[in-house]
């Protein structure tokens, strides 16, 4: 059998791959996205792994809320992209920085 | 007992002559102005006189009539003590007013401050008599406040000219160091007291001295009477032009000449004085105060007169002659002769009035020109003026049988017999050096107007003239005083009645009989009626006369040799010891410029550019620029500030195990 | 030993795809990277007992929302090797915070809490367990308020993507259904008097 | 509960809102400007006749509160609509009342652009100002201070001068900020007093001597930038300088008072402990106002600027009064408040006078001012030298009494010099004042006339003269008849004093502080 710490390692390196991933790739939004998927995904196997060896179905239930909620921030979030692009011809990330006012 | 009606319409009309030409002068025409201030004054001397040939029958009065102020402990009320005095001042005051109400008449006519000015000066004469009238002292402080206040209004009546206002101002403010003064001592009084009242405080007095109450100042110690006795005259100084706050009384003669004689030599300034001698029962207790009293009195009496000798306006000759016999009063009252002092107060009123009325004159025949340098030969023209300006001029420098004499020659004996050390030696010295000086400045001011060549302008030489009547009467009127007053206060009121309760004062003067200078005048033996003949103050007077003639009788070239002979001393005694220059330098200009060091580097530099907006408003701009800096707009900068603060969170929690 | 194997080769192959999408140069490998990460982690779903998210996984995220990243990335014409200039200049700070947020979870995993000591593996479930039947038991009951606010996301990151996305040109033409719908037949043809 | 209140007429409230009332009628009813000031002032002059009976009615006898009224307001935190008033509170509601009345006639022809709002915001301010002085629930005496800010700040900054929005800022940051702070020790005082915001009973309630000691800090803050004390006084001429005529009237008439209200109403009641404990601190801040402050009013060269700090200086005396705990310094500086009250105003009104025809307020613009208009040279030379503390005006009543209760206060209260030095240095006043209101007087009225915008000056109208009608009066009359006025504080102060002077901590704590005092005494 393969013990929950096993699960919780894996998610750790998916986590920490994920965290250096937003700062390698910090220009480019879309891999940004892909990391904080990864990062989700860690969060996720965490999830699933508590809820099987706690034997608790909840852990599932939040699984799948996380899911949703990711689909939903990646869908918006792909959209503002292409709306910025549409007016700037850019992904640029350092090019964004209407936000500083 | 007198009559209270009597008594409140004493000060009552010259007040409400005052209000009515004061409100309602732009209404009235010249002649109601005057008829009004000047009739109400007139009636209040008589009333006055009235009063006086009362208390001479022992009468008296006292009462309150109204609670000012009261709270608790602190009981002001509003009232009267009439006694020998009070009344003494009464006529001194409503006389000399009355005859300078006339004067004004004519002096003034035509000027446009008309009414008002007659408003002013029935005011001032309501102000007066309260001073001299009141029962406690906050009464006499009201009435001190309020001549100083009409003194600064007359002074600078013709508020058109710069050096008048600016006279008015300083004469205010000078006169508010000595009334902070007073304040202080008027509060000590309360304090030790617990009354204001006159007979409550004076009857405290002995058992108070006996208890020794000090005050302490970190170490210093001083006694509490000495130091009520000390404020109190620091009032009299500021009030009466004593050194150093005398600077302010030679400035006052920008003020028009009836006020000059009026305020700033008959009546006001000799306030100080009657301050002094009404608390006598105070000043008696404290050896200290007494000093001081003489030693500022024969500073100044001796330094003014020095001034006065090479002075060329002729008003300002005699307010520096003013100042000097202000400090032969202070000196007669801090060795203990009240009596005295008060005696030549009265004197002086008549005289020094009776010179400025008379130098008013002169200005007025000369087209407002003051400096003796410009007049000459004016006997010619003006012949009234010339005798009764020369009958002042005999009184005030001390000749028989002239009032001057009488006074000056007993303050002169009271100051010798009195073993004082150094102080009474110093005025003693004063005082007689005085005379020969008094006399010799008063006499080069008389020659140079009236003898030596006519140096008037040819301009004006025609409009030479005898001033009207309604001038001349209130002199001649003066002129009796100013030649009888003395006789009459020792023959006929027994003023120097060695025994001052048994002499004209009674009880309302108090001296120790340690003190008391005319005991032991009397004992060294009653005076001939000649005996002045042997006295050195009145040679003295007459060598004084006796220079003054030699040198300005006729025009020689004598002044202005002396004048180069000593030009350091002339320059110093021109320049009046230069206490103005003194006080702009060590007090002015100090703080002004204090005054703009703490606005500008205090309050704008400091609290507000420092504090408020350096400190306070700066450090939340430079706070929040930097907070704002951190937010940059690029969002994996905030992306980042996420993945820290995780972490952070994570590292806190691990760490705190 | 079957699952140990299973669980590492689906945990190595997760983490080695997941290194490959921050790694690769090119985008799409690293969107195809991502799908293979997936796909490794729903292996690890199953071997948790969890059917239902595994598919879900799969199904919707493989197939919906990576398509999604991969329409856009080959939508726009961005140079991603100009975005990948500067790339190692957080790296250090990066570096950093993963190493340490990985060895703190490393050692809260490893710190014996965990261990099959402190929490003794269940087992699997009986076969006649159905995941998905009891996943929807507590989804519509316990959860349903979550469940309808999920929705209720959803719904609106739909709206709000088509909002952002939407755009009407100016040179093309639009139906206009309103007026096509209240159309009426006299304003399509009238007759011509002659 | 029982409710002392002889005229059983809600006369408080009436007086606060009616005011309000009035605003709000006249914002929603009349259009026309002279309508618009018409009706406000018919308002103004109906509460000031409103106010009166609280005076007529007043209760000399009695240190208890009057008039009083009680509301229960937001029950859940015992916050309640408590009103009443004693012989501290009463005269300054009288004055407001009267200034208000004032201050409107005044602004009749100055203020030109937005009467209605002008007029709204001055009944405004009347209500929330009746308010602070009536109000005896700590919350609710919060909500009229601060509201008060808002008139206030609308005043200065819509109808204000040149660098208006700086002056209302920084008066609105300074008050405000310190009101902050008295919030806190509000709330702190009803924690420990067992959730009451009632006055009277945090009056009664022992807060031991450290609880005092940053409760008292507290309230100071807020009470000094207020009334103000040095240095936190900076505010004052910048929102003077620029405030219209009216505003500076009510600025200095009544604004000013709020804070040493304050201090009567709360710290020296409150905390006597520690009011006694910061004497030596107050007696030097309120001395730096009497000559630091005098020194730099002499130099300065804007007439507004320069009456606001004399303002301050003679605030100082009130300050001074009010830490002494004798009968005479304390009425002294309520009385001074008054005089102050009706004597600034004037003086402010005397510059308004000046400034509707030149539109300047630069002492050297003016000279000679007396040539074309003597009537308004004598009504400002009255003013002046009741500022200046003469006999016959009321402000002399005031110092008097402040430096003879000073002069008394034997209690040291750790002080390191006896308190007659202090009436000594504070009564360096007497010729200060006179320096610098004097030296202004001179500047402006006196001289020749050379300036040809001078020339062109007419006197004063009826209206002008009309509103200094009733200062000058007052003035004279409070002066010369001080008693009445006195006669209503003599118990509430006396209650008062026996509040401030009895100690709040137990019997131990006396002793160690007595000890400790001694100590200081012998040293």
């Amino acid at each position: 059998m393969v013990p929950l710490s096993y699960y919780l390692a894996v998610a750790a390196c998916l986590f920490a791959v994920g965290v250096i991933g937003l700062f390698l790739n910090r220009k480019n939004v879309i891999v940004i996205l892909m990391c904080i998927e990864l990062i989700l995904l860690a969060v996720n196997v965490n999830l699933a792994a508590f809820s099987h060896f706690l034997q608790d179905l909840g852990g599932q239930i939040f699984v799948f809320f996380v899911l949703t909620v990711a689909a939903s921030e990646v869908a918006v979030g792909l959209a503002i992209l292409v709306a910025y692009y549409r007016n700037r011809r850019s992904i640029n990330v350092d090019d964004i920085n209407t936000l500083q006012g | 007992m007198l009559n209270t009606t009597e008594l409140l319409a004493i000060p009552a009309l010259p007040l409400i002559a005052s209000l009515i030409v004061g409100l309602f002068g732009w209404a009235l025409k010249e002649k109601l102005s005057h008829t009004i201030t000047t009739g109400s004054v007139i009636l209040s001397a008589v009333l006055s006189v009235h009063v006086f040939t009362q208390v001479l029958g022992g009468a008296s009065f006292y009462g309150n009539f109204w609670t000012w102020m009261l709270s608790d402990t602190f009981v002001v009320p509003v009232g009267m003590m009439i006694d020998q005095l009070t009344a003494i001042m009464m006529i001194t005051v409503t006389v000399v007013s009355a005859c300078v109400h006339i004067y004004t008449i004519g002096y003034m006519h035509g000027d446009p401050g008309y009414s008002r000015f007659f408003s002013y000066i029935s005011g001032f004469t309501f102000s007066m008599l309260v001073l001299v009238m009141g029962n406690n002292f906050f009464t006499l402080f009201f009435g001190w406040e309020a001549v100083g206040l009409v003194s600064y209004l007359l002074i600078g009546f013709w508020f058109n000219r710069e050096s008048a206002n600016f006279a008015a101002l300083k004469a205010f403010i000078v006169n508010r160091v000595g009334d902070f003064g007073f304040l202080v001592g008027i509060l000590a009084i309360w304090y030790y007291f617990g009354s204001f009242d006159y007979r409550e405080v004076f009857a405290a007095v002995p058992a108070f001295v006996a208890q020794g109450d000090t005050l302490h100042l970190f170490s210093w110690e001083m006694s509490a009477i000495t130091f009520i006795c000390l404020s109190l005259f620091i009032g009299a100084m500021g009030k009466s032009g004593q050194v150093p706050l005398h600077v302010w009384l030679p400035d006052s003669m920008e003020g028009p000449t009836p006020i000059s004689a009026l305020i700033h030599a008959a009546t006001m300034v000799t306030a100080g004085v009657f301050m002094v001698a009404r608390c006598s029962p105070m000043f008696e207790y404290s050896e200290t105060a007494l000093a001081a009293v003489i030693l500022v009195g024969a500073v100044t009496a001796w330094m003014c007169a020095t001034i006065g000798l090479v002075q060329n306006d002729i008003k300002r000759v005699i307010a520096y002659s003013t100042c000097s016999q202000l400090g032969y009063m202070f000196v007669a009252c801090g060795v203990s002769a009240y009596s005295v002092g008060i005696f030549h107060l009265m004197t002086h009123a008549y005289f020094k009035a009776l010179l400025f009325l008379a130098a008013g004159s002169v200005i007025h025949a000369v087209m407002a020109e003051q400096d003796i340098r410009k007049m000459g030969q004016l006997r010619k023209y003006m012949p009234i003026t010339y005798i009764t300006m020369l009958i002042a001029a005999l009184a005030l420098s001390g000749v028989p049988p002239f009032a001057g004499f009488w006074s000056k020659d007993l303050i002169i004996e009271s100051v010798g017999v009195r073993e004082l050390g150094w102080i009474g030696d110093f005025a003693y010295f004063a005082v007689l050096s005085g005379v020969f000086m008094t006399a010799f400045y008063t006499f080069r001011m008389f020659f140079l107007t009236f003898h030596n060549s006519n140096r008037v302008p040819e301009k004006t030489r025609s409009h030479l003239h005898e001033s009207p009547k309604v001038i001349t009467i209130p002199l001649m009127i003066l002129a009796v005083g100013a030649f009888a007053s003395g006789a009459w206060g020792v023959l006929g009121l027994d003023i120097a009645n060695p025994e001052i309760v048994n002499g004209y004062f009674g009880t309302s003067l108090f001296v120790l009989d340690v003190h008391n200078p005319l005991l032991a005048i009397a004992e060294e033996g009653h005076h001939a009626w000649y005996h002045f003949v042997f006295s050195a103050p009145f040679w003295l007077a007459i060598g004084g006369i006796g220079l003054a003639f030699a040198m300005y009788f006729r025009e020689t070239d004598m002044p202005g040799k002396l004048a180069t002979a000593a030009k350091p001393v002339y320059t110093f005694l021109l320049n009046k010891w230069y206490w103005d220059e003194l006080y702009e330098r060590i007090l002015m200009r100090p703080a002004q410029c204090l005054g703009n060091i703490l606005w500008q580097k205090g309050d704008l530099g400091m609290i507000d550019k420092g504090i408020i907006h350096g400190g306070v408003v700066g450090g939340v701009l430079a706070g929040m620029t930097r907070m704002r800096d951190a937010q940059t707009g690029y969002v994996y900068h905030y992306a980042f500030a996420m993945v820290i603060g995780v972490f952070g969170a994570l590292t806190y929690l691990v760490l705190k195990g | 030993m079957l699952e140990l194997g299973f669980f590492y080769l689906f945990a190595g192959l997760a983490v080695v795809s997941a290194l490959g999408v921050v790694l690769s140069r090119n985008t799409i490998h690293a969107v195809m990277f991502l799908i293979f990460c997936f796909f490794n982690a729903a292996g690890l779903f199953f071997l948790l007992d969890a059917e239902f998210i595994g598919i879900i996984l799969i199904l919707i995220y493989v197939g919906a929302v990576m398509v999604l990243f991969m329409f856009v990335v080959m939508m726009l014409e961005v140079n991603f090797a100009k975005l990948r200039e500067g790339m190692l200049q957080y790296l250090p700070l990066g570096g950093i915070i993963a190493l340490v947020l990985f060895i703190e979870i490393i050692a809260a995993a490893g710190s014996g809490v965990f261990s099959p000591e402190g929490i003794p593996d269940p087992g699997h479930a009986a076969q006649q367990v159905n995941n998905t039947v009891e996943i929807g038991k507590m989804l519509y009951t316990k959860y349903l308020l979550g469940f309808e606010i999920a929705a209720l996301i959803l719904l609106v990151a739909l709206v709000g993507a088509i909002v952002l996305t939407l755009r009407t040109r100016k040179d093309a033409k639009y139906q206009n259904i309103s007026r096509q719908v209240n159309v009426r037949p006299e304003d399509r043809m009238y007759k011509v008097k002659m | 509960m029982d409710l002392n209140n002889v005229l059983g007429f809600p006369i408080l409230t009436w007086s606060i809102f009616l005011p309000t009332l009035g605003a709000i009628l006249i914002w929603l009813f009349v259009s026309n400007e002279k309508a618009v000031r018409w009706s406000a002032l018919a308002v103004s002059v109906a509460t000031f006749l409103l106010t009166i009976p609280l005076w007529l009615s007043f209760d000399n006898s009695t240190a208890h509160m009057q008039f009083e009224e009680f509301h229960p307001w937001i029950e859940a935190f015992n916050v309640n609509y408590r009103l009443g008033v004693d012989g501290i509170s009463m005269p300054f509601i009288l004055l407001t009342s009267l200034l208000t009345v004032i201050c409107i006639v005044s602004a009749w022809d100055c203020i030109k652009t937005r009467v209605k709002e002008y007029m709204i915001a001055f009944l405004i301010l009347e209500t929330t100002l009746i308010g602070v002085f009536a109000s005896l629930d700590a919350i609710l005496f919060y909500f009229f201070w601060e509201a008060m800010l808002i008139p206030m700040y609308l005043i200065i900054g819509i109808w204000g001068g040149k660098n208006r929005v700086y002056a209302t800022i920084k008066f609105f940051l300074y008050t405000l900020a310190g009101s902050v702070l008295m919030l806190v020790a509000v709330l702190a005082m009803y924690f420990k007093a067992g959730q009451t915001f009632d006055i009277q009973a945090l009056m009664a309630y022992p807060f031991d001597f450290d609880w005092q000691f940053w409760v008292w800090i507290g309230f100071f803050v807020a009470f000094a930038v207020k009334v103000p004390m040095w240095p936190v006084h900076t505010w004052l001429p910048d929102a003077h300088t620029e405030a219209p005529t009216a505003g500076s009237v009510i600025l200095a008439g009544i604004l000013l008072k709020m804070g040493a209200y304050g201090f009567l109403r709360f710290s020296l009641p409150i905390c006597p402990d520690a009011s006694q404990y910061f004497v030596p601190f107050i007696v030097v801040l309120s001395l730096i106002a009497v000559v630091y402050i005098s020194l730099v009013a002499m130099m300065q060269t804007d007439m507004k600027r320069l009456i606001a700090y004399s303002s301050i200086a003679h605030m100082g005396f009130v300050t001074l009064g009010t830490f002494m705990f004798t009968q005479q310094a304390v009425e002294g500086a309520i009385y001074g408040m008054i005089s102050h009250g009706f004597v600034a105003a004037a003086l402010f009104l005397c510059v308004g006078v000046l400034y509707d025809r030149m539109h300047t307020r630069e002492i050297g613009a003016y000279g000679g001012v007396v040539n074309v208009m003597p009537i308004f040279a004598a009504v400002m030379m009255l003013f002046c030298m009741a500022n200046v503390a003469l006999p016959g005006a009321s402000a002399f009543v005031a110092e008097i009494m402040v430096l003879a209760g000073t002069f008394s206060a034997d209690q040291l209260y750790g002080m390191v010099i006896s308190s007659k030095w202090v009436a000594v240095m504070a009564a360096t006043s007497v010729v200060l004042s006179a320096c610098y209101t004097l030296w202004m007087y001179k500047r402006v009225i006196f001289g020749d006339l050379v300036k040809d915008e001078v020339k062109a000056m007419p006197d004063m109208n009826m209206r002008e003269l009309g509103f200094f009608m009733p200062l000058i009066v007052l003035v004279i009359w409070l002066g010369i008849y001080p008693v009445p006025v006195l006669d209503v504080m003599h118990t509430s102060v006396a209650n008062l004093i026996v509040q401030a002077t009895a100690s709040k901590l137990p019997a131990a704590d006396l002793l160690a502080q007595a000890e400790m005092l001694q100590h200081a005494v012998t040293h």
